[in-house]
């Protein structure tokens, strides 16, 4: 195993003291692992507390700041974090407007972030409500399923739901946006390589170097179907004509996301977007905003995912407004 | 009848073998899962045996909550939930005692199963650590119904534990991150009930 | 060889198309494969041109934008781009105020841009000033050597430079600051594993599971020594004591950079993040500003580099100016 | 005595033999450079090519220039200008003729050297594509000199282009991207030079 840590133990941690170190805008509560807001809470905001396993950075904690997330909680890598944190964020964000958890539809971390949102209103009365993120279309959404993994659209959802939260909406409001950004956000990825988990030592699936996985999730679970790697293009149809059978991206604009696994380079990344607005605009997809880089990452995978969100013009206001965080930035 | 000190006996020799078993749970967990199973095990047991060492507690009902709290406190996960709720419900239904009868053993284990029912609602064949906890219980009641032993009880209970562990192998996983990958998970064996057979075979080798 | 990409001898320009589509404030010229400001030329600015062999993004047509470059050229990946290209940038970011070459010192970059500025001159007056980075204590700089290396100064150069040209300074002010810059920083660098040249189809070099390359550039060639791979801590000192030993950083406030090369996921940068400014606090140096993350990467390489900057109020202040561009973001 | 033809056959089979030999000049490339050499000259030469179809070129220096500004155009890094100064030069001064005696091809080549000298400032014994280059311009005039035939002459350049190239093994690189490798460069051949023989070979191939 090849990486830039030490004890693979103490992997998180350090990684969080290195964010605040390079981040004296954000308060990191290393005891905890949680990284909040410099000026937390924020009176009258309804807060908003997401995490998750580690692994993904920027995500979570990368997205703690003006105009997005209030608190992050960081997991044992691709291991939902545990309620105390979040009882902790949840307290130390609370600015009497109620709290909102954003959390990624894994067994894990609703498990969780249910026990957590119970802990704090039995401790505290702070009002809580959860939104559960589930857009990957690889997983089938049934009985006989844990239902759709939450990947990509976590990331727009977190910026929208951060913009609205800021401008001072109500908790029901907010929760509102958060679950009409579900509603409307759908992923798929791929992987080229497995990703190495540092507590496991070795990558997590042995790929060969002619074949690839379709329909990954973030936590270098292996995909729905292996098959031999193709060019770009051909990956990019595969990424894109699931989304668009499965729902309706013709009649209002979309944020198109193309996200990076970890290890697949910008250079990479910008070609795959290229080959996906060609895809969509031949499929009657117009797209207003976007976002190209490595966001909700899964480790050293290389690999990409696609995410559209079908916005309309308060999402597309809400995705303008002023962000300020070490993963996104702008207007600030 | 088991004593306060063999339960204590039974959780150290637990978390001994989720240790030595660490790389066997993550291995599995990478087949199917995301390779942090054999860590989270390891994680939450060492912090439980560090709590009963500095804090070793009175009562089973103490003992075990203990072990349950620590559990979710320290692993999180799916496992944490899981594996915390039924230590929990276990310390609640052995109660304030420091010697448990074979029948309010298996009584407390059962309560334990029903946590992790409530909250992860497994059902059988789902491809979990139900499959090998719910038989294991089975066995242990039947046994003890039978008249055997505890010993000789959870010894069934283990070893229908180990068979309800090996017939995940061949289940299609509808529960948990194994469901993701429908047919692909068909063939492996499922890191939850694998951790759960090292439960009761330890529950085998110190109780009773 | 596992990439996001069509034929290799097509991804700079689809890549550009990618960045094209998803960045339509930026002017992109496929023919010609340079990026400008969707603004550019700006009257009376001095015009900032930057280029370099592509695999290295976001570096440089990432960093096109207000507050930072005027246009950047996109040679092959790893090869300078060609004089042509160069005139076309020069002349398309004149506004009459003079243009200012940003140069990583290469054989072929500093050749190729050399005879760049003899032909725009000749062909057009434009006044054209050249600044060549050398940064990499890797390298030592004697008559033996084609000298040191551009590497990361390279980022926290265009960003500070570019604020001055914003402001309004002239050619000769602005060429100060790049120069200022360039001798006040310093860059070491590293490699857990090699890159693939898409064009070469396989790593350019082999590196065994247990052993890292020390002294790296930014273009896949083997470092100065191959060692032992070693926990993060090590490596952290591998990188600053050569900077620290060839050059004061205590006298001022230092910029201190952290950056990844392109397959090493940013939970690794910050670890790495942590490690150097413990060693730096230890060391006397004052970090005053800190940039972590992949800027100026080497295609799929795992590794990072350490980039120190002894900066001054001035500096400071550049860096702080609002800057718009895909990949550096603030203010704006 | 040299024909336009000739000329234009030599630059043909320099294109062909660069392509046919890509992957090496890469790997030498790889080992002490940045892995683009093959490329940078197959990309070149494919591009002089394809504009020598379009646009035969009437006289020699008109032949040599289109093949040097498309080199400059088209390739980068350090051959770009290395290799098209070198054309650039070849052409000037072999001057609007349609034949080259065999002097006058041996002059015009020898101001090439010399362009490349002026440009990338290369000395004897630094690991550049000088060290085959200037033997094989000394071994042409020497020949030339003593009598033989252009052909001859070329032959014997090619193999002191050859021993020129293979004597860059053991050499310490002092210029270019290998000088940053110090004493790692040592064993490795010169990729520049090994394109620069393929380039004499080419020569002694088609001329003369
Ligand atoms: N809904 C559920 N009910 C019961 N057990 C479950 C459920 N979901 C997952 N599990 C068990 O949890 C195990 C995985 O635990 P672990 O790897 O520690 O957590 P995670 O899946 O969050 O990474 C599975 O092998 C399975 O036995
Ligand atoms: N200063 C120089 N003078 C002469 N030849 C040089 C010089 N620098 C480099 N070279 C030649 O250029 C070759 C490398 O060419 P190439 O790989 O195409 O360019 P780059 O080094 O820019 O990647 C070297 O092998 C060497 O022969
Ligand atoms: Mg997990
Ligand atoms: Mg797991
Ligand atoms: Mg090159
Ligand atoms: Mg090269």
């Amino acid at each position: 195993m090849k990486k830039l840590i030490n004890d693979p133990a103490d992997v998180v941690v350090e990684a969080l003291r290195g964010m605040a170190a390079a981040h004296p805008g954000l308060r990191v509560d290393l005891e905890n692992r949680v990284v909040f807001r410099g000026d937390a809470p924020v009176q009258g905001k309804v807060g908003l507390v997401s995490g998750g396993g580690s692994g993904h950075e920027p995500m979570h904690g990368g997205f703690v700041g003006r105009g997005m997330l209030d608190a992050a909680c960081a997991g044992e890598v691709f291991t939902s974090p545990v309620p105390d944190q979040m009882v902790v964020a949840t307290e130390g964000v609370d600015g009497g407007a109620g709290v909102l958890h954003i959390v990624k539809n894994y067994t894990g971390d609703v498990m969780n972030f249910d026990m957590a949102a119970e802990l704090t209103t039995a401790k505290t009365g702070v009002e809580v409500q959860a939104v559960v993120v589930d857009d990957d279309v690889a997983v089938q959404d049934s009985l006989y399923t844990a239902g759709r993994r939450g990947v990509g659209t976590t990331v727009l959802l977190e910026k929208i739901v951060g913009a609205a939260a800021e401008q001072g909406r109500s908790l029901a409001e907010v929760a509102g946006v958060a679950r009409k950004v579900n509603e409307r956000g759908r992923s798929m990825g791929m992987a080229l390589t497995s990703c190495t988990v540092p507590a496991a030592g070795r990558p997590t699936f042995d790929l060969p170097d002619d074949e690839m996985e379709i329909g990954i999730g973030i936590h270098g679970e292996p995909g729905r179907r292996r098959v031999p790697i193709a060019p770009a293009k051909e990956i990019a149809e595969m990424l894109v004509e699931p989304i668009l059978a499965d729902a309706d991206f013709t009649s209002e604009p979309v944020i198109c996301f193309v996200n990076g696994m970890g290890a697949s380079p910008l250079l990479e990344l910008y070609l795959m977007y290229g080959e996906v607005a060609t895809l969509l605009e031949r499929a009657g997809v117009r797209i207003a905003r976007s976002l190209v880089g490595p966001y909700i990452t899964s480790l050293d995978m290389a690999g990409c995912s696609v995410t559209l969100l079908r916005a309309d013009d308060d999402l597309l206001g809400l995705w303008d407004a002023p962000v300020d965080t070490p993963g996104l930035r702008w207007g600030a | 009848m088991t004593t306060q000190d063999q339960l204590s006996a039974w959780v150290r020799e637990f978390a001994r073998q989720v240790t030595e078993h660490r790389d066997e749970l993550t291995a599995l967990d990478s087949a199917i899962g995301d390779a942090d199973h054999g860590a989270n095990m390891a994680r939450g047991m060492g912090a439980v045996v560090e709590a009963l060492d500095a804090n070793p507690p009175a009562t089973a009902g103490a003992l075990f909550k203990q072990v349950g709290m620590t559990l979710v406190s320290k692993v999180g996960g799916a496992s944490g939930p899981l594996y915390g709720t039924l230590f929990l419900r276990f310390g609640t239904a052995a109660g304030e005692v420091t010697e448990l009868e074979a029948a309010g053993f298996a009584k407390a284990f059962r309560a334990g199963l029903e946590g992790v029912v409530a909250r992860g609602r497994p059902e059988a064949g789902d491809k979990t650590m139900y499959d090998a906890l719910a038989p294991a219980l089975d066995a242990l009641d039947e046994s003890l119904d039978g008249g055997a032993s505890l010993g000789d009880a959870l010894r069934a209970a283990s070893a229908a534990a180990d068979a309800g562990r090996d017939a995940t192998i061949p289940m299609l996983a509808r529960k948990g991150r194994a469901s993701y990958l429908g047919e692909r998970s068909v063939g492996h064996q499922d890191p939850g009930a694998t951790s759960v057979a090292l439960l009761v075979a330890a529950a085998a080798a110190t109780l009773g």
